[in-house]
């Protein structure tokens, strides 16, 4: 039994359990609960020490054959590029388990959903199977809706739970129709993601095939990111879902997409990723710029966040768009590093609210005095949130922008970077100016601070962030050796591609030589001819 | 204990210290200001055992993998993709050593001063913490071996400046000023970082010691140098992005001292010295007259203000004008060597301002002041050193770094270079007397308020530092810095003056540069006598009325807030509340509405079929059979 | 013009006239006089199974339909004595509908009947009596003779049921 | 002429019709039955003609069935008719509306 | 000529019988009728395991007019399950019906024979005679409830609308033997082809499938099926949708692709615009609907489009993909109605609003009710996101042949998105609708217990373990060539 289906088994086994929980036993339900999301967290930081990055083929796998008529098998294994997502939600999933705290009514209902939710995301991006694949995410998906309709705040809270629904539904479905004309479209007659590639890289799908499948899952997917302009869902739905469930959606679920886009896209249809690629670089520009505008006349800390978190799937998609290894790897990163984020900003903003009771930026000011630990924390993930070093996201965007560079007509990148130096500087700078700067009305001079365990989660999330923004590596190393396989079926396409501007470099590898040894002049020397 | 590992020491250390102070030591002021001021003190200490060990050229260091490295760079890896290889490494030779001497030196002094300054404020431990990340961060940049990494550091010397202007978050113009800091620097930044993606793009490699000359930059060597300047440009605080650094004196006067005069916006000359071959003359020549022009329009606006921190600012804008006017003529020891004397006599300058208004109780207008020549005579003396050496009067510290710039300039022999020499000329003269107008209202005359007739001199822990600032302020010019910048920036024989006796060191610049030292020296005295004759005795500005509307527009820094306001801001916000309108109306109202409106009508619509009435059953049955045969058999 | 084809006209001309009259009796709209012309209707198409040697089945349309069902019908007639749609006003929208789409239907009917070409010369006649028709009764669909049993099995209980007095 | 399979199926196909005009238009449940029963008569004189010309005579046996059927059919429609007439006094369709929308 | 074939029938007949007759002598108290229920129960379970085992004969009878295939047997395994589920409701709803309870049975169990007999029904005079007892019966049951005048009312609406169609049926039964003399269905399946420009053949195609179509309530004879769900008794209207509508596929199936295989090439597109037609009027009208009886009508409407999307891909794995979703539908709408009966049983009208606060009066009705409704929406991991699947799979399959069926598709996609809407407002009503009138638990009987956790568990099952039943339904799909 791989360790894969113990990461994700846990918290449905959990779930389960709770069920023939009496209601009344709030204890019992919390501390299943958390040890069950405790133990996957574990399980994860283990499997992903124990990951060998640059191994051929996946790590943890387990196939059992499900449905043979239609070549559906549980399948799971990792590679570099689920094998952080996997740790990430785990984290995210106890951090939000141990938020959970703020919900006071129907608990128990309320805790089943969540170890649903997480328990169904992670198999969804542990499992190598189109069809489980699926089947997890919309079964972790779902949740989502109820726990925003019953436990979301706010007066739209109807409408948010509608909108969203609507969106997600029709994003999920269309990615099912896709996935599915994948299926039949390949000729593989397997639903088994590796199979499914070593058949397509055999012998390719017809152009016109790619052209059908390639716009469905992207625009599926995308809907299911929150990609421009399919975005309106996102930051209402976070503005009025109840905290543990937007830190799982907006940090792990929303991965989804992105991931799948680059396991089954990808790497199946090149062709059709070329001709839509380019529309995606113009399209996350919409994520980047206008979100981020949008962003800046925000009002309400919660829709801010949201807005934001919107805006940072743009560098994701960017990345993805840029179609070469520094792009994807980039993405993969940022994809990592928005999880732990979003959930940490989430996870504050819904501290402030169960102690304020707005979240109002108005009404709030100078909160940094009463909750100084959480004013802190909030002031990081704000720095974090306009890609400041140090934490994760820097990261994983500065990669996005070397990558895009490489892949596409310099405007794209100028505005990207503009859109994430300035306007997010400006909106989050914003943001921390009116709640947490400024002088504090009197009705908030003793809130209390966050108590030391209730502090864990949002520590636990920003060791995270930290960890990752000092020692990339960690991530990368891993993330690279996978991430080239995808990339090699472009890399005579990025010859062909907008990329040969700079005839100077085979020169510079060789001055570099001199100084940085001639592995170092190799890797240069092939960039140089790949830039050719 | 290896000494290759001592930078990575004096690099690290405060950056533990904040990381203990945050997470321990938040409610014990004390410990967390002695664990600060001891990390940085041990840093500068160890940087001079490591400069006397290794000599200012170190041999070379170790990297990863068994790669050679060039001389003094210790590098690992930090980050790598197939055409991407970001390093993390430290390159140590004069320029960076030296820097690191001035940061830990400088920023020493100013740590025990702010012990006394910040003593009886509750947020001493954030403020040293934050002061501590902020020593870190400027380490990083200094000994920086590529430019992601400095470019990293760059960020976090911007978030740590955020935070100490911040400090008094309370106050809503700390908190405007930190935002407007953050997002103008932010602006500077945009601009470095895609000169990084091009310099990337045309050399393929992002370390320092992989530089080449402006023609491997090909077409777009121009555009690359300038979009590097921009960081430059943000972060010195040049025209057009200089308007942040006057507010930034929201925050406590020591963070002033160290950031805003002393360190960070001298990063930004620090930064050009380093990627200098990148730099085309074109290039240079834009440098050159921003900063030029830096330099004269702060002068100019120095004149009119009348809160003392913002008149020191406004003459750090001006030298640090001098400094990147220096670089644009090709002269980087003299920007260098002007950089270091600044940063001692501008911390002095500050330091003895923040004394002046701690013994004041906050004040800072000047002209509520006076005549504290008598209650503060340590801080009079000071901050009398201080003046003097910036408005470079032999044999202070100031008149060497300032002549040689001057000197350079007129050295060139053409219309730029003598162009820039009389700016430079008129702004030392400008200088002297917005000093020393300063100087006379401050310190002498009578007093003009209640508070400060009740002023009292600074403990012994603030006047400490003053009095080493002041003797650094006083002898810095004479203690060999030029030389060891001369080092790598002009290693010919010629360049080695530490040979050279003490007395023609002393008078060097007479006999080099008679020109500019006699022209320097004319000025501060033409400067000396308009103060002295305006002001000795002025209870009140006179100059309002002799000069008119020019006043007020110099009063109000010639309304380049309100122009930014009026564009750049404006903009935004529209752009913004365009976007959010669509974003409310057309995609959510109208496009979800019409959606979800349409199928809930039809629904409605559709139900009325269902009567209840059989016969009309029977008929729609009858209906939809004649349909299908119709369509079916035509 | 030989008898059988008078006899056909004449049979399919009264089924044809009384079923009008069944459902639109211009001079009664009493479900009772429906009744009686829905017997001529099915005695002369009776006639017309005769023409179409269908002795048996002409037998039992006459006792079945007639003799039993249409009996039926007149007994619920008589137990309800349902005047009320004498009174009510027929409604001109609904009647032009339904003439219009059975209208259309009808030419249908009639078109395709025409486009298709059938054998004109009649075969020898298959003798429709009750032993030939016995014998498939009995073998072939014999199935669908018990099925059918069970269905009056199961009509009987339903009637019983449905017209029981106590309402329980 | 000969009368022919087509004679006999325009008379079928008139009744039927008929049978369909009077569902579509009478409000009396019991003469909307009626009609009903028409429309099958129609189908038995068609299966009878058929079975005729084509010389086979499963179409009359399926007649037989259909006599059957509906003898049963009717019965039960009838008992359903009289229940409702006894709860509801009424066997006319616009009275039966109780259920819509 | 093997009667052997025919031995599930006798029984399921003979059992009918003993009913009927047990209710003089046995069945003196209401205690005693519900034990006749479970004594059924447990003979058809009986049935279901020996007579249709895994060794189940398969053959032919009666020249050819009984089949006994695969396909034949996977439908009569499901009648059989559907009966038993519905014996179960039944047995709860029967103070409503106390009186004539037994008969209510025992005419359950002769509708039951009536599917028996149709799901291997292979000629005209077979599925005639199928059909009506189906019918019949059913005219009976709907309007079992003579106290209640909407019983009445939706059993004289489904008499007349089912009259109709049978007149249709009959009719259309005559012309298709009339022009080819075939009353079986694979002999007709020959000679077909000469026929296919013959319009009194393809009219009476058409008012065969007339009737048909009226059974699985298909656009446009779907118009009775709310008035009906609605009026009858609650029971009824589950065996209605579940066993009826079966039937009718079954039905539907064996005559498009036994009988008129190259009729049903030739309509393609008609069968493709029909689904979409009922998946969009299903849908759409159910949204404002506020009676839950009412609203499970509409939906079972807009199911019967979702089946007729299987049908439509003319493909074998359509076919199977419609038996594997009608046995997820079963258990789904079986739970569905179940909780309908036993939250309703005391309130007058089914209003939505009744459900108000069911999670504290019966968490478990309230969980059964979000998994019937989590499953009928199409979500995992029930059976409905699976068959769903499987249907969407078999119109993209055909797609290539005929790009209306990617249409069908988004159609289907956008039907299914609709359908959330009312399906989480059923689910909104059970947890959070403020106006929760009575709080009273409700009490459950161990069998209610038990059948609720029957659906429960087919559900599941279905949904997260498909492959056994996919097989069964693939092996049936190729019988059926």
């Amino acid at each position: 039994m791989s360790i894969l289906t113990h990461i994700f088994l846990w918290p449905l086994i959990a779930a389960l359990m709770l069920v023939f929980v009496p209601r009344n036993y709030r204890v019992i339900i919390r501390v299943v609960a958390l040890a069950a999301t405790l133990a996957s967290m574990v399980l994860a930081i283990i499997m992903f020490c124990q990951f060998v990055p640059g191994k051929s083929g996946y790590q943890f796998e387990q196939e059992i054959p499900w449905v043979d008529s239609l070549g559906i098998s549980y399948h799971v294994g990792v590679d570099g590029l689920n094998v952080g997502l996997i740790l990430m939600g785990a984290v995210v999933s106890f951090a939000a388990a141990l938020c959970s705290w703020e919900i006071q009514t129907r608990e128990k209902e309320f805790y089943i959903l969540l170890l649903i939710m997480s328990g169904g995301i992670l198999g969804a991006f542990a499992s190598l199977d189109l069809f489980f694949f699926y089947f997890l995410h919309e079964f972790a998906l779902v949740p989502t809706f109820i726990m925003i309709g019953v436990w979301g705040r706010g007066d739209r809270k109807n409408y948010a739970t509608f909108q969203i629904t609507l969106y997600l539904s029709i994003g999920a479905l269309l990615a099912l129709l896709g996935l599915i004309a994948l299926y039949l479209k390949s000729g593989a007659n397997t639903f088994d993601i590796p199979k499914l590639i070593a058949y397509v890289a055999a012998n390719p799908m017809s152009l016109n095939a790619q052209n059908f499948v390639f716009p469905l899952l992207l625009f599926g997917f995308g809907i299911l990111v929150s990609l421009w302009p399919f975005h309106s869902w996102a930051p209402l739905g976070y503005g009025s879902a109840p905290s543990p469930t937007a830190m799982i959606h907006a940090g792990v679920l929303k991965k989804f997409g992105l991931y799948g886009l680059i396991r089954i896209a990808l790497p199946m249809m090149p062709q059709a990723a070329h001709h839509w690629m380019t529309i995606l670089s113009w399209l996350c520009l919409g994520n980047i710029l206008y979100i981020g505008w949008v962003a800046m006349r925000q009002r309400d800390l919660n829709l801010l966040i949201g807005n934001s978190s919107v805006a940072h799937m743009g560098f994701v998609f960017l990345g993805i768009a840029s179609l070469n290894l520094i792009g994807i790897t980039g993405a993969v990163v940022v994809m990592v590093a928005h999880g732990f984020l979003a959930a940490l900003t989430f996870a504050l903003s819904g501290y402030i609210y169960q102690k304020t009771g707005t979240l109002h930026m108005a009404e709030l000011g100078g909160l940094c005095r009463p909750l100084r630990f959480i004013g802190t924390a909030l002031v990081m993930a704000a720095m974090a949130g306009c890609g400041l070093p140090g934490f994760a996201n820097f990261v994983g965007e500065v990669t996005v922008f070397f990558g895009a560079w490489k892949a596409f007509p310099a405007v794209i990148t100028v505005l990207a970077v503009w859109g994430a130096l300035v306007i997010g500087g400006i909106y989050m700078t914003r943001a921390v100016r009116t709640v947490l700067h400024g002088p504090a009305p009197d009705k908030f001079a003793n809130l209390e601070d966050a108590s030391l365990w209730r502090k864990f989660p949002y520590a636990l999330l920003l060791v995270a962030l930290f960890v990752f923004g000092f020692f990339p590596k960690l991530l990368t190393n891993q993330i690279v050796p996978d991430a080239s396989k995808i990339v090699s079926i472009y890399q005579p396409a990025t010859v062909a591609g907008a990329n040969d501007r700079n005839p100077a470099t085979v020169h510079a590898a060789t001055i570099d030589a001199s100084t940085r040894g001639f592995q170092a002049a190799l890797d240069n020397g092939q960039t140089a001819i790949e830039n050719q | 204990m290896k000494l290759e590992l001592l930078p990575w020491l004096v690099l690290f250390m405060p950056l533990a210290a904040a990381g203990i102070i945050t997470l321990f030591t938040l409610h014990f002021k004390t410990i967390s200001s002695f664990i600060s001021i001891g990390a940085i003190l041990a840093g500068f200490v160890l940087t001079i055992v490591f400069i006397s060990a290794n000599g200012w050229q170190p041999a070379a260091g170790q990297g990863y993998g068994g790669q050679p490295v060039p001389a003094g760079e210790s590098i690992c890896q930090w980050l790598s993709a197939d055409g991407l290889n970001i390093d993390f490494g430290i390159k140590l030779d004069p320029l960076s050593l030296m820097m690191m001497l001035i940061v830990t030196g400088v920023g020493g002094a100013i740590h025990v001063y702010s012990r006394g300054y910040m003593a009886d404020d509750t947020g001493m431990s954030r403020f040293f913490a934050e002061l501590s990340l902020f020593t870190f961060s400027m380490l990083g940049i200094v000994m920086a071996n590529n430019f992601i990494e400095m470019f990293i550091f760059w960020e976090l010397v911007g978030v740590s400046s955020y935070l100490l202007i911040g400090f008094w978050f309370e106050k809503p113009s700390a908190g405007d000023a930190a935002k407007k800091a953050f997002i103008v620097n932010r602006l500077g930044d945009f601009g470095f970082l895609l000169g990084i993606l091009m310099i990337w793009q045309w050399l393929g490699t992002l370390n320092f010691s992989g530089l080449q000359g402006p023609e491997a930059l090909g077409p777009y060597a121009t555009i690359a140098g300038l979009l590097i300047f921009c960081g430059a440009v943000g972060k010195s605080a040049q025209f057009p992005l200089h308007v942040w650094l006057p507010d930034a004196m929201e925050g406590p006067t020591p963070v002033s001292a160290l950031i805003h005069a002393a360190t960070m916006v001298a990063a930004g000359v620090y930064m050009l010295c380093r990627i200098f071959i990148v730099l085309n003359p074109p290039a240079l020549e834009v440098v050159a007259y921003i900063g030029g022009f830096t330099a004269l329009l702060a002068a100019v606006i120095a004149v009119q203000q009348n809160d003392i921190k913002r008149i020191i600012a406004y003459s750090t804008l001006s030298q640090l004008g001098y400094m990147v006017m220096s670089v644009g003529l090709n002269g980087r020891t003299p920007a260098m060597f002007h950089l270091t004397t600044h940063a001692f006599f501008k911390a002095l300058l500050f330091l003895s301002a923040g004394s002046v208004i701690i013994g004041l109780h906050h004040e800072q207008d000047i002209w509520k002041m006076g005549g504290l020549k008598r209650k503060m005579p340590i801080t009079f003396w000071t901050f009398l050193v201080g003046g003097l050496a910036l408005s470079a009067i032999w044999p202070f510290s100031g008149f060497y770094s300032k002549d040689s710039i001057l000197g350079n300039a007129l050295a060139r022999h053409d219309f730029e270079g003598s162009l820039l020499f009389a700016v430079g000329v008129f702004v030392a003269a400008l200088t002297t007397f917005y000093i020393f107008r300063l100087f006379f209202v401050v310190f002498c005359g009578k007093e003009k308020s209640e508070t400060a007739s009740h002023a009292h001199e600074s403990p012994i822990v603030m006047t400490g530092p003053l009095v080493i600032l002041a003797i650094f302020a006083f002898v810095g010019g004479l203690i060999g810095v030029e030389g060891v910048y001369n080092r790598i920036f002009m290693p010919h024989p010629g360049g080695l003056e530490t040979s050279a006796s003490f007395a023609s060191e002393l008078f060097g610049p007479f006999a080099r540069s008679p020109l500019a030292s006699g022209l320097g020296t004319l000025a501060f005295i033409i400067g000396l006598g308009c103060a002295y004759a305006l002001y000795a005795k002025a209870d009140k500005d006179p100059l309002p009325e002799k000069l008119g509307g020019l006043a007020t527009a110099m009063k109000n820094k010639f309304y380049f807030d309100e122009i930014y306001e009026a564009t750049f801001v404006r903009a935004h916000d529209f752009i913004a509340a365009v976007c959010d309108g669509i974003d409310r109306w057309v995609v959510e109202g109208f496009c979800i509405g019409s959606i979800r409106g349409g199928a809930d009508l039809t629904g409605r619509a559709l139900r009325f079929l269902q009567t209840g009435n059989l016969q009309t059953y029977a008929f729609l049955f009858v209906i939809g059979v004649a349909v299908a045969l119709y369509v079916i058999l035509k | 013009m030989d008898l059988q084809n008078i006899l056909f006209y004449v049979f399919s001309a009264l089924t044809l006239g009384c079923g009008v009259l069944v459902i639109a009796n211009p001079f009664s709209r009493n479900p009772v006089t429906s009744a009686m012309f829905l017997v001529l209707t099915i005695i002369s198409m009776a006639g017309l199974f005769v023409l179409l040697h269908a002795f048996f089945l002409a037998a039992v349309q006459i006792l079945v339909y007639a003799g039993a069902v249409i009996v039926l019908f007149l007994f619920v007639i008589m137990l309800l004595d349902l005047k009320a749609e004498a009174l009510r006003r027929v409604r001109i929208y609904g009647l032009v509908a339904g003439v219009v789409s059975v209208g259309a239907i009808l030419s249908i009917f009639l078109k395709s009947l025409g486009s298709t070409l059938f054998s004109t010369e009649s075969p020898p006649a298959p003798e429709g009596g009750p032993a030939e028709l016995g014998k498939l009764l009995f073998t072939n669909y014999v199935l669908p003779f018990e099925v059918v049993s069970v269905l009056l099995l199961v009509a009987m209980i339903g009637v019983i049921l449905l017209s029981k007095r106590n309402l329980d | 002429m000969q009368i022919g399979l087509e004679q006999y199926l325009t008379v079928s196909f008139l009744l039927f019709a008929l049978g369909l005009l009077g569902v579509v238009m009478r409000r009396n449940l019991m003469v909307i039955y009626m009609s009903l029963e028409m429309m099958l008569n129609a189908a038995n004189l068609a299966l009878v003609a058929f079975s005729r010309f084509n010389d086979k005579l499963d179409g009359q046996v399926v007649v037989f069935f259909i006599i059957t059927v509906a003898a049963a059919e009717v019965a039960v429609g009838l008992a359903l008719i009289v229940a409702l007439y006894r709860r509801h006094r009424s066997a006319h369709v616009e009275d039966l509306t109780s259920l819509k929308f | 000529m093997n009667a052997s074939l025919l031995t599930l029938e006798m029984w399921v007949i003979a059992l009918g019988i003993v009913l009927m007759l047990a209710d003089f002598f046995f069945a003196v108290s209401p205690e005693r009728k519900k034990a006749l229920a479970y004594l059924a129960i447990a003979a058809l379970a009986v049935m279901l395991l020996t007579l249709l085992g895994n060794d189940a004969p398969t053959g032919a009878a009666f020249n050819g007019a009984y089949v006994q295939d695969p396909m034949a047997i996977f439908f009569k395994r499901f009648f059989l399950v559907a009966a038993i589920l519905v014996l179960f409701l039944t047995a709860e709803f029967s103070e409503k019906i106390s009186a004539s309870v037994s008969e209510f049975y025992s005419l359950v169990i002769f509708a039951l024979t009536g599917m028996l007999f149709a799901a291997s029904s292979n000629d005209f005079a077979m599925l005639f005679v199928s059909i009506e007892l189906i019918t019949v019966t059913f005219y009976i049951l709907v309007g079992f409830q003579r106290r209640k005048l909407s019983s009445l009312e939706a059993g004289v609406k489904y008499l007349i609308i089912g009259a109709l169609s049978s007149a249709f049926m009959v009719f259309g039964i005559a012309l298709i033997w009339g022009t080819t003399g075939q009353l079986n269905f694979t002999e007709l399946a020959a000679v077909v082809p000469q026929y296919l420009s013959n319009k009194i053949f393809l009219m009476g195609v058409l008012f065969l499938l007339t009737g048909i179509g009226f059974k699985i309530s298909a656009v446009p004879f779907q118009i009775w099926a709310p008035d009906v769900y609605q009026g009858a008794p609650t029971p009824t209207s589950a065996f209605l949708a579940v066993g009826s509508k079966a039937a009718g596929f079954v039905l539907l199936l064996r005559v498009l692709f036994t009988a008129v295989p190259d009729v049903a090439r030739q309509w393609s597109t008609y069968l493709i615009a029909i689904s979409a037609l009922t998946i969009l009027y299903g849908n759409l009208c159910a949204i404002p609907q506020r009676n839950l009886k009412r609203l499970l009508g509409y939906s079972s409407i807009s199911h019967a489009g979702y089946l007729l999307l299987g049908v439509a891909a003319l493909s074998a794995s359509g076919q199977s993909a419609v038996m594997y979703y009608l046995a997820g539908y079963m258990f789904t709408i079986v739970a569905a109605f179940t909780v309908v009966a036993l939250v309703m049983q005391h309130l007058d009208n089914e209003d939505i609003s009744g459900l108000a606060g069911l999670n504290q009066r019966s968490p478990l009705l309230a969980t059964t009710m979000t998994f019937a409704m989590v499953s009928l929406a199409g979500l995992p991991p029930l059976a409905g996101f699976f068959g769903k699947f499987l249907l969407l799979r078999a119109v993209l399959e055909a797609g290539p042949a005929n790009h209306a069926y990617y249409c069908l598709a988004f159609i289907a996609l956008a039907g299914i998105i609709i359908s959330f809407y009312y399906y989480f407002g059923v689910i909104r009503a059970i947890y959070w609708s403020k106006e929760a009138s009575d709080l009273s638990p409700i009490r459950l009987s161990g069998a209610a217990k038990f059948s609720i956790a029957l659906c429960i568990a087919g559900m599941i099952w279905l949904g997260t373990f498909p492959n056994t039943v996919v097989n069964l339904a693939d092996q049936a799909a190729q019988a059926l060539k």
